[in-house]
């Protein structure tokens, strides 16, 4: 009798201990992983607007264009590569984003599964921007970049997806799961200065 | 008279140094010259002298598009060694090496040759074993290694962090025949010791073309009008591709930057030079107590003498997790030099495919502990029309015929090298 | 630093991309013989100027992208998407 | 005796801060910076010079300081050759001089000023030659001990460091009038500015006039108050870099004892600026005159400074030395704070500033120089001649104000490539044309004045927002102009007299030092820089560098355009390792990579060891094993050979590949075919780089007609990653291909060894492990403890294997089972040590002999080269050099003696004291099959030496060990075990 999957580990739950860290103060940032699936969706050869016809009409969203982000109530697309985007949604049971994506798109993306290669933090409040800028090297001024739009980008030394979420500001972060210990270690460092507090897990 | 020496030092101190001769003429370009040798780095400098001394030939013209000695050799991290892991290096490099121990008596000029050893670290078993095989290699040929351990690294620079937490020190490979020179007083010495045996040295004179006939040199094309030569060798590091061209020859050969920093000057705390195999970091403190150091290549082509700070952040970061004692040490200047990458990390000294012009480039990184093997080699290849045993490897032609010299192992991507 | 503006992600710094050279070299055909292959691998034209190359945006959008940029001057001129035509300004 | 004006200045007096210089306590204010403060306790002597050890003081009020460095703070916080000028003061500061034994007072060394007549310029260069020994042994310890100035802390830094990256509209370097307007301007029309002023407070110039207070306020007040104004003071901007982008160091805790709990000590700024306003001011400069070093000797523009800002009179009598009218105001200033004037030497003839201050009843002597310093260690008495030498009258003076004019702070205009002009009007060099998108303003560019640098600077704001396209831009209120009758400046460098006249006060550097390297022949401004050292210290030339060219100029006999500056690099102003370095050392200098695992190898003892960014687990130490490794390593692959072991190999690089065309691009990339590989079948690949050397190798299965699953190698995944889009992108762009890393998605652990069918049969549920159903090179999917995984039936040990891949999210899990079902088995996890070990059994490549240097024929791998078809490599790889039979190839070793070790990077030789190497050993280990060292090694001739005997050489432990030279499978030949 196949018993059922365990929960996924993920290895922020590890690393990232709620509470405060750093500094005390009114300038906190707030800090949370997040259990998300993620799906990685390329275009076939020739058939990206197929691709996107089918997203749209099979999951309701439309694929966002270079730099940007779309999200619906249940899902969100990164655009990360020419033709190709990161399909992010709560994560609900294993291999069933990847499922739905593939008999969604059926013949015109090629679709691969990366809910455990990546992991999805979020940063959030009034000196979020200030504790970014210690490590990631574009402009997230206002004026640069605004909700909706993302980006990959190193931070810190590690690779990453960047999304800006709201005007908080929120954003959200992606890295290598393999990695990602890595990451919030320099990102606590990096917030200390202001203090972070580290919420549950979503 | 205008021989060097301490006497002679407290004698002029009594006329108040008014008498010193000239370090070398100023001469004006002849019509022409047996060998027109382009370059007055420490390389070209170094072949033209060996043409007088070890050939005989003495109509000889360095030409220099600037001051001499203002290339690489003017602006190099003065490493001399020469632990190299192929045979096909090792003679060459080692030939070098006893030039440089008895450089200053020949010259009659210091240049500071500092055999303070050369100390490189390693971080993992793998590569204890490519340093092995290295030491191993050298010793086979000759050459003086040691493999120290971590208590002998310790000892050796008290002031390395062998337990850095990232990549904890293992051991070293130490040559203690490797060390330093004073890097202008190379250029200075040979083209001192070259000029009093008839060479010309004609600063401020670039030349902007090379005339072949049925594919053979005539002279050269300069901004002090044409200069016939017999014979032509080029030095111009970093430019090789560029004078090559003028021949119609094309070189596998990209010019990259590599950026240098000196400190400020520090009472003595480095006694060697120390690299870090964890990172490209290498660091010697130079007898003015500033500690000179450098990385790896900026990684794009250039020809500009100047770096980005990508490179500089990770040089400072490899430097201060090999030594944490840096992290207050104040640096006080950065620059760079253009290099010859080529596509094996290995120079070029040989004949080219244009009868009587001859090559001497290729250094990458590390010309200028060749320095003298490579002007003495150099001289040789143009004064006998073929190599000497201990370059007949470095040509242009091992690349097409699959007889690559690549001590990392990168392969065509000079970028890695 | 260089600044280069990658035709999918904007101005990036440098150390988002990784150099790969000259970008007017060409794959020969697969029986085009040794000399051929030698000339893409090895040979470069090596320019003290303009110089249209690879850069790869390895830590953005995995593109590799032309880009035209002067080898003295650091200037660079232009960016293009690996399948479109870059031509360098007459020296 | 305190120098402290009774009132005045920008102290704050109520605050009253203790420190030390050299052991001895003094008192200064908030406010105050080092220097002033020991100028105010009547402090002058502070160090002395790099090589004649004379006595020195301090000369200047800012960064420009040549001559006061002290080593500040103790310990792990000392720091060299700290400018004492820049050092705000704070409560407990200990400061030391250096350069000086056994006192400052009395400094044994300076009988090299006694003996300088024998040490000019490049004296090193003509001795020390004989005997040829002596350099390393004696010479050079002696010069390296007796140079250098400070002492650099001994141990880590106790501080940290952060970086920041920003990005703005207009950048302004510098905070005078000039920067204050120009950034207000900008920030008017709103740019997002940002101001770095070095010093601690902005304004510079107006600093030292009261009378421009008011606007300076309140021109900071207004930045202050714009939301898109980012004021940095404290900040230097040390460099000028390609596509305007600067860098620049923020003191954040420097004038703190220590820094704040959670704050850096400094911080490093990248800035992306679009527009850059330089306002940098200038530089006052020296006279070259005999004396001109002594403790004293003040520029006039740093008196003024100190008497304004710091409420300290730098002496009690005063001789004033000038060529322009700036001075005046210093002698002025001077005489209203109670220091008596001696005299005004102006080299000028006449001059209305000279007229007005005789008439207010000063010495002025025009046409007149300095032609000498008396004293014991510092200014007693000043000799004021004619220019031509006569009239010389001796005036008793404790103080000496020198101006020699300005140059403007070019040093960033000019790495940005900015090429420099000669201006006759103000005797120095000026930035000519812009290239970066980049102006200069105020004097910076040798427009002096306030109200004149106020106006550039607006105009340079101005220019700016222009520039980006902003629009109109509001009038801002700026200083009030004075018109004032002045006389020229005359541009004059050196009082020709006896005794030493120093251009360079750090290095010593005289203009007989210039002289002489004229006549030798070093007459290019960078050859007289190098041979004299001239301009190469801590300041890099600021007060004296132009008077040094000037005086080579001289000697050539040409202009000082003619002669020209040596190159402006950076850094403006030294910069601390640290701060560039920033978090990235120790154990943060590379980010740590961890395995789903990790977590579980800590928990049961794991060894680490790094391998690129990875840590991976090296062996599992038991009780009993602590003291040597090897038990543990041979306990483990024992295991494997034995029973079953279990390993974690998730650091492999995982592709996916997927498209029409993905069999035809595998086929292109690997050296043998994969479009033929059968769905559900893995199948071993080689892969060349373009030159035809081998690059990477690793198993590709088929998991559907369009649909594979690469591995690489740990070292090299992402350079197959990069390899790939390489093809992909730009060779064959036509084919349907896709393609993406899923190393981190996928964990995978290979569980290996006679029992692991057994063990994993029990754990794993979906799928038929039975060698007929599930052969060698098979692939398929089944769950382990409810976990989806898919099942390799591969071998790296050469013993029945399994790797089993797993989301990364179900490692432990998935492990924990296998380890359950395989612990009647006696399952054991082994490291990469015990890996290794298993693979030099099997004769399996890896890392070591895939060093970038080996063709697949050296492998003994020519048989995965197909016959048809273009791959990469595959031309090159047929060069002569590459298939000459000479070449070494791989075989297996073994020492004859059976206890012998075998040592990886021994060198193969046919004799003891053989010089010639045949090859090398690549890998050895001890092995658990044939109880002896075993190894791999690349030997030239390689199947040819197969029985036949030769050395294992490793000199450098004078070792020589007879090995056997074998086939490389050590174990196992016919590989009979991974199809069992
Ligand atoms: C930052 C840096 C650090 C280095 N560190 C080391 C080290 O530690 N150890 C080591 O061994 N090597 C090192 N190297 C390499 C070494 O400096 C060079 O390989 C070596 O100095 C080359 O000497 P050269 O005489 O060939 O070249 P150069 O000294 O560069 O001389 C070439 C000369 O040719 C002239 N020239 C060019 N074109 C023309 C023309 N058209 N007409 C006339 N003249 C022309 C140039 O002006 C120049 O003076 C380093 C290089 C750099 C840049
Ligand atoms: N005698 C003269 O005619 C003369 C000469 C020079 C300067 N001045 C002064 O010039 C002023 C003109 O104003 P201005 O604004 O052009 O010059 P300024 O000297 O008032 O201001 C320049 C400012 O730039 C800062 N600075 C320099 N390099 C820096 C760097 N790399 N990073 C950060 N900050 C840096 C300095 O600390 C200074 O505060 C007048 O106030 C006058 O006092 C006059
Ligand atoms: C070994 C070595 C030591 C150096 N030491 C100093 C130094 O103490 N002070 C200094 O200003 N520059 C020093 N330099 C750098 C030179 O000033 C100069 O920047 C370098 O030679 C490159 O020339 P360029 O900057 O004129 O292009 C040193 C250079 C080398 C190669
Ligand atoms: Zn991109």
């Amino acid at each position: 009798m196949p018993v059922s999957a365990p929960e996924p580990r993920s290895p922020l739950v590890q690393a990232l201990k709620p509470g405060r860290h750093g500094a005390v103060g009114a300038r906190q940032v707030t800090l949370r992983a997040y259990r998300r699936s993620l799906v990685q969706l390329q275009a076939r050869k020739g058939r990206a607007a197929d691709l996107a016809t089918a997203v749209r009409q099979g999951l309701g969203l439309a694929l966002p264009p270079p730099g940007r982000a779309e999200t619906s109530p249940t899902l969100a697309a990164i655009w990360i590569q020419p033709s190709a985007w990161l399909l992010c949604a709560p994560y609900l049971a294993e291999g069933d984003l990847a499922r739905s994506v593939r008999a969604a798109v059926g013949s015109a993306g090629a679709v691969v599964d990366q809910t455990h290669g990546k992991s999805v933090l979020r940063l959030s409040g009034p000196t979020a921007r200030a504790v970014l800028e210690t490590g990631c090297r574009i402009d997230l001024h206002p004026r640069a970049f605004a909700p909706g739009q993302a980006a990959a980008t190193p931070v810190g030394h590690i690779d990453c997806i960047l999304r800006q979420l709201d005007n908080a500001p929120s954003y959200e972060l992606i890295v290598a799961s393999t990695l990602a210990e890595a990451f919030v270690d320099w990102l606590l460092h990096a917030a200390a200065a202001y203090g972070c507090e580290v919420l549950p897990p979503d | 008279m205008s021989r060097y020496s301490a006497f002679q030092l407290f004698v002029n101190a009594f006329t108040g140094h008014r008498s010193w001769p000239r370090a070398w003429r100023d001469p004006a370009p002849k019509p022409a010259y047996d060998v027109v040798i382009v370059g007055g780095g420490g390389h070209g400098l170094a072949a033209a002298y060996y043409l007088a001394k070890e050939h005989g030939i003495t109509n000889v013209a360095v030409v220099e598009k600037g001051p001499i000695g203002l290339g690489n050799t003017g602006r190099n991290t003065t490493i001399v060694r020469s632990n190299y892991m192929f045979p096909q290096n090792h003679h060459f490099y080692e030939w070098s090496l006893k030039l440089w121990e008895g450089l200053e008596q020949d010259l009659n000029f210091n240049a500071m040759v500092s055999q303070r050893g050369v100390l490189g670290l390693f971080h993992s078993d793998a590569q204890r074993q490519v340093f092995a095989r290295r030491g191993n290699s050298m010793r086979l040929s000759g050459i003086d290694a040691e493999l120290l351990d971590r208590d002998q690294v310790r000892a050796f620079v008290p002031l390395v962090d062998l337990d850095n937490g990232r990549f904890p020190v293992m051991g070293g490979l130490l040559q203690r025949r490797g060390g330093t020179a004073r890097h202008d007083a190379v250029a200075w010495g040979f083209a001192r010791a070259a000029d009093r045996r008839g060479v010309d040295i004609i600063q401020h004179c670039e030349v902007t073309g090379i005339r072949v006939a049925g594919n053979r040199v005539q002279g050269v094309e300069t901004t002090r009008g044409f200069i016939g030569a017999k014979k032509i060798g080029l030095a111009v590091a970093g430019n090789t591709s560029r004078l090559a061209q003028m021949a119609g020859i094309s070189l596998p050969i990209e010019s990259h930057v590599l950026q240098a920093f000196v400190s400020e000057s520090l009472k003595p705390m480095i006694d060697c030079v120390v690299t870090f195999g964890a990172g490209h970091f290498y660091i010697s403190q130079s007898d003015k107590g500033g500690l000179v150091f450098g990385g790896n290549i900026d990684g794009y082509n250039s020809y500009a003498q100047r770096g980005n700070l990508p490179t500089v952040e990770h040089v400072w970061s490899a430097g201060v997790t090999m030594i944490p004692a840096l992290s207050r040490v104040r640096v006080l200047r950065q620059w760079g030099g253009v290099m010859d990458m080529t596509m094996d990390g290995s120079p070029i000294i040989c004949r080219t495919p244009v009868e009587n012009l001859y090559i001497d480039g290729g250094w990458c990184y590390g010309g200028f502990k060749a320095t003298p093997a490579a002007g003495w080699c150099h001289a040789h290849t143009i004064a006998r029309d073929a190599p000497h045993e201990f370059n007949r490897h470095f040509t242009i032609d091992r690349f097409r015929e699959g007889l690559m010299i690549d001590e990392r192992g990168a392969g065509p991507s000079p970028w890695l090298q | 630093m260089h600044r280069i503006d990658c035709p999918w992600c904007g101005v990036r710094d440098e150390i988002e991309f990784a150099y790969r050279g000259d970008a007017t070299v060409k794959r020969p055909e697969a029986g085009a013989g040794v000399d051929a292959f030698y000339a893409y691998v090895y040979e470069r034209g090596n320019p003290r100027g303009w110089h249209i190359e690879w850069w790869h945006h390895a830590a953005g959008c995995r593109q590799w992208i032309k880009v035209l940029r002067h080898t003295l001057t650091h200037e660079i001129r232009a960016t293009a998407k690996a399948g479109d035509t870059v031509t360098a300004p007459k020296p | 005796m305190s120098h402290r004006l009774a009132s005045g200045g920008r102290l704050d007096r109520t605050r009253r801060l203790r420190f030390t210089f050299d052991g001895r306590s003094y008192v200064g204010h908030a406010g105050d910076t080092l220097a002033s403060a020991l100028m105010a306790n009547g402090v002058r002597l502070v160090g002395r010079s790099f090589k004649y050890h004379r006595p020195r003081g301090i000369l200047t009020a800012g960064p420009d300081e040549p001559s006061a460095l002290v080593e500040l703070r103790a310990g792990a916080r000392r720091e060299a050759n700290m400018p004492m000028p820049v050092v705000e003061l704070f409560d407990g500061l200990e400061a030391q001089s250096q350069n000086r034994w056994p006192s400052l007072a009395f400094d044994i060394l300076s009988v090299n000023s006694l003996l300088s007549r024998f040490l000019p310029a490049g004296f090193y260069y003509k001795t020390f030659m004989w005997p040829a020994a002596f350099w390393e042994k004696v010479y050079e310890p002696l010069i390296r001990r007796s140079a250098g100035l400070g002492w650099a802390a001994k141990e880590a830094d106790p501080d940290h460091y952060e970086t920041r990256h920003a990005h703005c509209d207009v950048l302004v370097a510098g905070s005078g009038a000039a920067g204050l307007a120009a950034a207000r301007i900008a920030a008017e029309a709103g740019a997002r500015v940002i101001l770095c002023e070095q010093d601690f407070e902005l304004g510079g110039g107006l600093l030292l006039d009261p009378a421009l207070e008011d606007w300076r306020a309140a021109t900071v007040a207004a930045l202050a108050r714009q939301s898109e104004v980012t004021l940095l003071p404290r900040t230097t901007v040390f460099g000028y870099y390609d596509s305007n982008v600067l860098g620049a160091v923020e003191r954040v805790a420097d004038h703190l004892a220590e820094p704040p709990e959670h704050q850096p000590r400094q911080r490093y700024w990248t800035i992306r600026a679009r527009e850059v306003v330089l306002a940098t001011g200038a530089h006052e400069r020296l006279i070259a005159f005999p004396g001109n070093d002594r403790p004293g000797v003040v520029l006039a523009g740093a008196a003024l400074s100190y008497l304004r800002r710091f409420a300290v009179a730098p002496g009690k009598r005063a001789v004033v030395f000038t060529n322009n009218d700036e001075a005046y105001d210093t002698a002025l200033a001077l005489r209203e704070a109670g220091v008596e004037i001696a005299a005004i030497a102006d080299v000028r003839p006449a001059a209305v500033r000279a007229d007005e201050a005789r008439r207010a009843g000063i010495d002025v002597r025009s046409g007149s120089v300095v032609t000498g310093v008396g004293g014991g260690r510092d200014v007693e008495r000043v000799t004021v001649a004619r220019r031509n030498g006569a009239d010389g009258e001796s005036l008793a003076a404790d103080l000496l104000c020198v101006s020699g004019g300005h140059s403007p702070a070019i040093e960033l205009a000019s790495q940005s490539r900015t090429p420099l002009d000669w201006s006759d009007a103000i005797a120095g060099f000026v930035p000519g044309q812009p290239v970066q998108r980049q102006r200069s303003a105020g004097a910076a560019r040798g427009i002096f004045g306030v109200a004149e640098a106020a106006s550039d600077g607006a105009t340079a704001g101005r220019a700016a927002v222009a520039a980006l396209g902003l629009g109109k831009t509001e009038a801002i209120a700026l200083p009030p102009a004075v018109a004032r009758a002045g006389t020229p400046s005359e541009p004059f460098w050196e009082v020709k007299a006896s005794g030493k006249a120093f251009v360079d006060l750090q290095h010593d550097v005289t203009t007989e030092d210039i002289r002489l390297a004229h006549r030798e022949g070093y007459a290019h401004i960078e050859h007289a820089k190098r041979y004299t050292t001239h301009a190469m210290a801590t300041d890099q030339g600021k007060t004296g560098g132009l008077v040094g060219a000037a005086v080579l100029a001289e000697a050539r006999g040409e202009s000082i355009a003619a002669v020209g500056m040596p190159t402006y690099r950076p850094y403006a102003s030294p910069v601390s390792f640290g701060v560039i370095a920033g978090h990235a050392v120790g154990k943060n200098f590379a980010p740590v990579r961890r395995t789903a695992l990790h977590a579980w190898h800590v928990r049961h003892g794991a060894r680490f060891m790094e391998a690129g960014m990875w840590m991976r687990p090296a062996y599992y130490p038991q009780p009993g094993e602590e003291k040597d490794a090897w038990l543990s390593v041979l306990r483990e692959a024992r295991a494997v050979r034995r029973a079953v072991g279990i390993c974690d190999v998730s650091t492999l690089g995982k592709i996916d590949v997927q498209g029409k065309d993905a069999g035809v691009f595998l086929d292109r990339l690997y050296t043998n075919t994969f479009s033929t590989l059968p769905i559900g079948r893995a199948r071993y690949g080689l892969m060349l780089r373009e030159d035809g050397i081998v690059f990477d190798d690793g198993t590709t299965s088929r998991l559907a007609d369009d649909h594979f699953f690469m591995t690489t190698t740990t070292a090299n995944a992402a350079r197959v990653l990069e390899h790939m889009e390489y093809h992909a992108q730009t060779v064959w762009p036509e084919l349907d291909v896709q393609f993406c890393a899923v190393t981190d998605h996928w964990a995978s652990m290979s569980a290996a060894g006679p029992k692991a069918r057994l063990a994993l049969a029990k754990a794993v549920q979906g799928l038929d492990l039975a060698n007929a159903a599930f052969p060698f090179m098979a692939v398929g999917d089944a769950q382990v403890a409810g976990c989806p995984v898919r099942v390799f039936r591969i071998s790296f040990s050469g013993e029945l294997a399994y790797e089993v891949a797993t989301p990364a999210g179900f490692a432990e899990p998935v492990w924990e089972a296998i380890m359950a079902a395989g612990a009647e088995h006696g399952i054991t996890p082994y490291g990469v040590e015990a890996l290794g070990l298993l693979r030099i059994e099997k004769g399996h490549v890896a890392g070591a002999e895939l060093g970038g240097h080996t063709t697949a024929r050296d492998l003994g791998l020519e048989r995965m080269l197909k016959k048809n078809g273009d791959y990469v490599g595959r031309v090159l790889a047929g060069r002569p050099g590459l298939v000459a039979p000479e070449r070494p190839r791989l075989v297996g070793l073994r020492p004859v003696d059976p206890k012998a070790r075998l040592r990886a990077g021994s060198h193969l030789v046919a004799a003891v004291g053989d010089g010639q190497s045949l090859g090398w050993v690549t890998s050895a280990m001890p092995s658990v099959e044939l109880d002896c060292w075993i190894g791999l090694g690349m030997l030239s001739g390689g199947e040819a030496w197969h029985d036949k005997r030769l050395f294992a050489a490793f000199p450098l432990y004078d070792e020589y060990v007879e090995v056997a030279v074998t086939h490389p499978h050590h174990v196992d030949h016919e590989n009979a075990r991974v199809r069992a």
